[in-house]
């Protein structure tokens, strides 16, 4: 505990010397937790879930998040749906989820803890903030009687601690304000989970120094708190067991932690260096995208240009100019607003320039669930046009997988001249996993070529790939017009005819369809033909993966594969899917692949909606597995 | 400012280089014959080998409509969009693109109806494009329905008991929207419609550019008053910036202000004198206002010629001065690093 | 001919006296007949076929028409692009298509002979315009020499006439400028097919009366000219034989020619007439739709409300406005209209308010081909919005059936509180056949019912249907709020909560799919079983029907199903495509049916695509039918 | 006219029957503690009894965005529609029925940035509803970009080295669109702006209310100039048809017009008088014009209040008088004849 002192060059009221009692808590060593820390949407619990994901990742652990919060900006304090929530599941093993049931929950009121005690495991830790649970928190959240004194917690090992009078207790010689002083309490809850599980503080202090660079009565105020915090379970001998969870076995190299979102800016910077191509992103905001356009937005030096336009429309034709021009076009949006796009994209497709179109996907219908998760857009990305508009496809399956896919859509669009189209979701968006950093230089080269020379130049000429040339407004001599009505095959110019019409539509759908030759195979984790394939694409990876993999250990003859690329699919596909005798395709709407492996290969899946906002349980999809192996047919 | 080539970087060319052939494509030029719209061509033709832009950097974009048309006939890189839409394309490439001269052919429907969002967050940020908007107060290519600038009462294909709507009138729109340049002009008038193209051109920031437009399909003689020749000289109004607001046969009218109201008086009859008149300023927005709501009253004649023309930094200037500031005041420009991000670890 | 006269109170410069002359031309009476004018788009080219039509309608034959004409408003003059086509096809017999190959092409100068002689049969008449072919409008249209003397054309029957000549020699005396009489010369033309095929030009006769009511020297000279046209065969002996088409066996009672749009609009009355309801249209102009949105608005009269919107965006939710006021919101479009209708479409869905969405389809992608038809947006119909967002789709088969099809459309909206998407496209909704007038009492009550008693109302509770209540603003104690957040079921209010979203997604997809219990099987043509099934959607109804019956007639096994209703599809229809060997699928587009059929019922059908912006011929489909009773396997 | 209650088909009823309670709903209100969304809402309960509107006749009609909530608080009808379409929405109600009366809460972003179409086609058709537009220059729902009404150069979320754009001045943009009734006011002076609630309803055709409303959470103190209590005086004009503009502590500053220019003019040192001052007349369009672009000027007030109110016939009332005159004017109003057209023939 000694190091901790270098790092707090504050003074202290705390007592240290409690520092070496004789309280000497147990400490055990386990493989994998999942906490979850809910509280108001007042209550910073984003916060400080995020500074445990980091302070964990930094200790190699691997590890899966999920933030859940209310569609309000601040629901009113002690509601229930007023309550935010921020779920870090770490191990020493790979994992792939934010956990199913949680070890831990910390709630800061009575609305927290209704809301999600159901997920606590039986002997599961609950840390209480008892003071927020008065009579009016207690009605708000429909307790009859305070369930941590009716003893309706019995299952679990409940720690009922004062959070809030503690905080204000060791900083109210400071004379700030209850309100500023109250709100200083998520530190005291994080720095008492930091104990628990054998984490130092120090990650944290830092981030409140730089934080609060401009206001030095925060850095010590909040400095304080959460350093009483964590010396709480020194000082009150309250916890029997303190826990340790030993790094993961990651490859060497630098690692952060990283959102979908985040992964998608950096990834379509990454692009952009490697082609050489300015890029500018159109955007209008929208939840759960608009970080996007936020990250990007702080990259001008880098020689990003964003627009935040007047709309969705605006975003996409914007974007679709700065293509014409000779840029890497981008957009990004969330349902509402890939709606709106419908007509822009099918400019994008018969103009045939590279676009990049990012979809993280929400609750739908309509304006439905901004702040949740699901997969509803899958069959609008491929179909949702007027006309025969084919569109490249992908989806990221992690955070992660955010970066690798956005380059490679970018790759795609810029090859093949063409609008493309990624799935994210709000899932993947927002949450965030560790990422073994990725250099500049070992990415592969994305090739851009500008037609500069007028000699036989026609505007729909095509090379092998099937791409018209790309010409930058500016170069002398090849002036030439393109447009959204059809256009004659080669020469651009505007046709009316039957057949080239026909030509044309098949050309299009022909250039979509070739880039299947262009991509890797369906890959097959677990063996490769058997009873049962666990078919999936997006954000549902981590908890197939994680069902398959438990399945698995128990010996079940189960395998999985997962889908990044939608349209066109792999070229193996069908032969993967051929088999096995039976396909579960899990997925976070009312069974959209399931109809695109019908369309494709006339193969009847089996499809397992969840379309309730939150992501499928690893458990959700093992029981489902053993039902499905117990079957007999 | 405004006097000044708007586009320093833009190489210049010798003007005596380029004919107005030069900009003409080898597409067969589609309206009906007798439509305004081939005057508007043949002015932006003629007038662009005097600018002194070199035919690549050139960008014609458009939405759908009549008018619409115009970059297939314009031999120079041209984008022919999607309705309503050409000034947020137009928008995309002059921000991606300084240097290229942008210019955005539109008509009543695509910039008013369909486009009007967008027209005005256009003239708000103030890019550096040059927009014309061909107003024949009629949709053309769909075949006669009404538009937005359509008189209220027009009789039209999708009114034919009469429009219950008042119209827009561009010019207060593109004031009340923060414009910084607006004008207006006929297609009749060719030396007229030239000047304003070249001052369109001179601004820096988006330009607006309005052409009363005939169409002498579906709503043939809209605006007679103003190009006939017998009634012309008293209905139309040219303004020029310091000049008195005179107008009719033998330049015998002018325009008084009366308090609030401007009025007309005649100069002719020893009882009022040029100097009674009101001067024009086009650097005055309030007065540009007054103009623009002559339309509001048929005693007064209607104004053409350069409403408006004040200086405000542009869009795409501020954006790449913000990126030149923010490399320069950086310390570290590696991807590399910004990937790496501000806590990362090591794993040996 | 007699009667001629007492329709005529002008006096004519024609010499009547060889009237009665000796030259009596062979009648021959045919059964069906096929004809075609084309000329510049200035040639009045769609007038001449639209009186041509009308006149053999009103003698009693079935027929079918097909409007063809450039995006241009008036190309210029003598150019290919330019060209503008009717074609009429009529008959003695029940037709379904404007049919496949001309029996007369009508080419009013050489860029129409170009474009058109290749539908021509062999051994038809072509009437030429002899004065149209000079050196410039033989260039324009790319002929080195006069085909009408260079012997090209020896397979058929040629006339070449100097129609402007005559037409201008026949009114020279009037004083009009050479312009306005050259402009009647369509008249001319018109005149000779209507002697060509013993039809009188009395109609017409009238219809000019009408049309120049304020302007009598157009009446003279338009009349002139015509009676000109038409005593022209007599006169000049040049056609050695009339054609008499006999009226074809029709129910009695009262008919009229219509046009898809204009049936929608009618029907969009009938619909509003029969539930009470007060018709409320917003729309945006877009061709081919415009014309529904103009004939609303001529009915003012019937308390019809049209509100032409500044796009059509607006278009679509001032009529959901109106839904929600408690009238029959409706909406009209095309394509790309549609794209921008998405985000709104799925407002109504969620709303659960009745709707109807008009898609007259036209070529694609994006701008496309705006005067042709195509029916390629299906899929989009069916899954183009984001999230899980279930529309009915109904589809049209024929002009005659847009009325039908429109009725049904606003039943199902208000039965169910449902939008649903009714899928015309350019070539029935701008072609026109013969219609046996519906009146309003023929047509089933549509019951729209309005919540009005507060006691125990919620919004989202739900009637046998599934339907939500509906209430009219104004109603006291009905007072209530939606919107399009994912609402509670039955309250209606926000909601969260994910165990309420996956109940209101399936419950919304349930109602949906329910519509299956509530409209008519899928009826088969033909034998219910076989080797071979042709089935159908949209307007390849003439097309496919025309093929079968021809094909049956010769004695080949093959029967035809037709779709109208796409989502959901008829319960039956499963069983129906099981008891055929092969499914051959016609469209106007890339295979989409064939999709739809993979995704419901796991049937691998026969994609025959055709997407030139043209209607299929029978004869097409006639080659394939042939060509898969061929094929063994 | 506008001084007449604006729709004579609604019923009154007896003012005394409401209580502001009474338009509450029984949803818990979720905005931020702070807001000044809060106050719009009392303003608007409270003023809802004196007009003398059934709550059956009230429709609330919004967007998406914090301030778009609205309706679900409010006791009437209610429908919480998509982004940026609440005006369309509702003039689609209110064509339907015009007995009904209609009212519209927007955000900055909902009704200037992606519904601005939509705004500005709705003011110049004169539709009569009623819009409250609440302008916290932010978007609160989305956590903090920037808004079309954002100043320039200011840093939020989406813009951390400052905005690039020009924002949008709403009074202006209304003007320009052929707004008959605009008003300004602010969340903290509820006296204020229940008069302005009350002139917005009480005008007959399209009301536009804008009110400076204060995001505490993103945007805090954005208008504190204006409502802090040292300097709020000192900048805030309170304009008043027919009356002298006077401001300042103790009235003690005035506007005055210097040729085309609007001064501040000390009335307390004996210089100038009131009489010397510009009179307010809501019925001067060009006036108003002028005073909405104060904001362009720091040395000038900010105006509040009705910057004009002017009388034009209402889309709906022309559309329903049009079919009246229709069906009185109709020798045949059968649906049948309408079926068999002009051109029917027999089949026996
Ligand atoms: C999204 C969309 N809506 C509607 C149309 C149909 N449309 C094409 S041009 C046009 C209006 C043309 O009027 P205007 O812009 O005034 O141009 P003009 O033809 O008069 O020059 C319309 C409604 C379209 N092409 N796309
Ligand atoms: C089509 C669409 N685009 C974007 C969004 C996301 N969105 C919701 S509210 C909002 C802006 C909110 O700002 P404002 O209208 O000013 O309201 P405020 O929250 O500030 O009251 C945005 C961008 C959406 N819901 N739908
Ligand atoms: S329709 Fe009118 S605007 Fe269009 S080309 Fe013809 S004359 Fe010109
Ligand atoms: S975010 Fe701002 S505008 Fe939205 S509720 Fe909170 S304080 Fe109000
Ligand atoms: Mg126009
Ligand atoms: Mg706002």
């Amino acid at each position: 505990m000694e190091e901790d002192k270098s790092v707090l060059p504050l003074p202290l009221k705390v007592n240290t010397s409690k520092h070496s009692s004789n309280f000497k808590p147990e400490i055990k060593s386990v493989a994998d937790v999942t906490i979850r820390f809910a509280g108001d949407s007042g209550d910073g619990m984003q916060l400080t879930g995020t500074q445990f994901s980091d302070t964990i990742a930094s200790y190699g652990n691997d590890l899966g998040t999920l933030p859940n919060y209310p569609a309000e900006i601040r629901a009113p304090a002690g509601t229930l749906y007023g309550v935010s929530g921020f779920q870090v599941h770490f191990s020493s093993r790979d994992i792939y989820t934010p956990g199913d049931e949680m070890d831990v929950l910390v709630a800061m009121n009575p609305a927290a803890l209704k809301t999600n005690i159901k997920d606590l495991k039986k002997g599961g830790i609950l840390i209480a903030n008892t003071d927020a649970f008065d009579s009016k928190n207690l009605r708000l959240a429909g307790y009859e009687n305070n369930p941590l004194e009716d003893g309706s917690l019995q299952e679990f090992i409940v720690h009922a601690i004062p959070i809030t009078k503690s905080t204000v207790e060791v900083i109210k010689d400071m004379g700030l304000s209850i309100k500023v002083a109250e709100k200083c309490k998520n530190f005291f809850a994080l720095g008492v989970v930091y104990w628990l599980y054998s984490r130092s503080p120090e990650h944290t202090f830092s981030w409140i120094q730089e934080k609060f660079e401009s206001k030095p009565e925060l850095i010590e105020a909040n400095t304080r708190v959460l350093k009483a915090g964590y010396y709480y379970g020194d000082i009150t001998e309250i916890f029997a067991t303190r826990y340790e969870v030993k790094p993961a076995e990651l490859p060497s190299g630098a690692y952060r932690t990283i959102s979908g979102n985040e992964a998608v800016a950096l990834g379509l910077v990454a692009a952009a260096e490697k082609s050489g191509l300015q890029l500018f992103l159109g955007s209008y905001p929208i939840t759960p995208a608009s970080e996007i356009l936020q990250y990007l937005s702080g990259y001008r030096k880098y020689g990003v240009k964003t627009f935040q336009a007047e709309d969705e429309i605006a975003g996409i034709t914007t974007a679709i100019g700065a293509s014409f021009a000779g840029s890497l076009g981008a957009t990004s949006t969330s349902g509402p607003g890939m709606a709106l796009k419908t007509e822009g994209i099918g400019l994008a497709v018969i103009s045939e320039l590279p676009l990049v179109i990012i979809n993280v996907q929400r609750g739908g219908p309509s304006t439905g669930l901004p702040t949740k998760m699901e997969q509803a857009d899958l069959l609008q990305a491929i179909y949702g046009r007027n006309g025969e508009c084919p569109v490249p496809v992908l989806a990221a399956s992690t955070p992660v997988d955010c970066f690798d896919m956005i380059f490679e859509s970018a790759r795609i669009a810029i090859k093949y001249m063409t609008p493309v189209i990624l799935l994210s979701d709000g899932y993947i968006g927002v949450g965030s996993e560790p990422w073994k950093v990725k250099k500049l230089s070992e990415l592969p080269d994305i090739t851009a070529v500008f037609k500069t020379d007028p000699e036989g130049f026609q505007p729909y000429s095509r090379d092998e790939f099937l791409a018209r040339p790309w010409v930058k407004p500016g170069t002398k001599g090849l002036e030439h017009r393109i447009g959204g009505l059809e256009k004659q095959n080669i020469t651009g110019n505007i046709s009316y005819d039957p057949e080239n019409h026909h030509i044309m539509v098949k050309l299009r759908a022909k250039k979509v369809r070739n880039i299947a030759n262009d991509i890797p195979d369906l890959d097959v984790t677990g063996d490769p033909s058997g009873k049962l394939l666990v078919l999936g694409w997006g954000s549902t990876y981590g908890a197939i993966a994680s069902a398959v993999e438990n399945q698995r250990a128990k010996g079940r003859k189960v395998s999985h594969a997962h889908l990044k690329y939608l349209h066109p699919m792999p070229k193996n596909t069908g032969k993967v899917l051929k088999n096995f005798k039976k396909i579960l395709v899990p997925e976070m709407n009312l069974g959209q692949l399931t109809k695109l492996i019908a369309i494709e290969y006339l193969i009847d899946s089996i499809p397992f909606s969840k379309v309730k906002g939150l992501p499928f349980k690893a458990s959700e999809i093992e029981s489902k597995i053993e039902e499905l192996l117990k079957t007999k047919d | 400012m405004s006097e000044v080539k708007n586009n320093n970087t833009l190489e210049k060319v010798n003007t005596t280089e380029y004919t107005s052939k030069d900009f003409a494509s080898d597409q067969d030029v589609r309206w009906c014959s007798g439509c305004g719209d081939y005057s508007v061509l043949a002015q932006v033709q003629r007038t662009l080998p005097n600018l002194g832009i070199k035919k690549e950097d050139l960008v014609f974009v458009a939405g759908i409509g009549c008018s619409s048309r115009f970059p297939y006939y314009m031999d120079t890189y041209g984008y022919h969009t999607i309705h309503g839409r050409a000034n947020t394309i137009a928008s995309g490439i002059k921000v991606a693109n300084p240097e290229l001269s942008v210019w955005v052919s539109t008509g009543d429907g695509d910039c008013l109806s369909i486009g009007g969002n967008h027209f005005l967050h256009t003239l708000r940020r103030n890019i550096d494009i040059n927009i014309i908007l061909f107003n024949n107060q009629i949709y053309g290519l769909t075949k006669g329905q009404y538009s937005p600038t359509s008189f209220h009462g027009q009789i039209s294909k999708s009114s034919p008991l009469g429009t219950v709507e008042y119209p827009v009138n561009p010019v207060s729109l593109a004031l009340g929207a923060e414009g910084t340049f607006i004008a207006k002009s006929i297609d009749r008038d060719p030396k007229h419609l030239m000047e304003m193209i070249k001052r369109t051109y001179l601004h820096k920031g988006t330009s607006f550019l309005e052409v009363l437009q005939n169409c002498n399909i579906f709503n043939d003689g809209a605006f007679a008053l103003y190009t006939d020749k017998e009634t012309k000289e008293d209905n139309v109004l040219y303004i020029e910036h310091n000049k008195p607001l005179v107008f009719g046969k033998n330049m015998s009218k002018g325009i008084k202000l009366d308090g609030w109201k401007a009025v007309v008086v005649d100069i002719s009859n020893g009882k009022y004198s040029v100097d009674d008149l009101l001067v024009y300023d086009e650097k005055n927005k309030e007065l540009a206002f007054l103009l623009s709501e002559f339309s509001e009253n048929p005693a007064l004649p209607m104004p053409v010629g350069v409403f408006l023309d004040i200086e405000r930094a542009t869009y795409e200037g501020e954006l790449e001065d913000q990126i030149a500031n923010a490399k320069k005041n950086a310390d570290d420009l590696s991807v590399d690093n910004l990937f790496k991000g501000t806590s990362s670890w090591e794993i040996k």
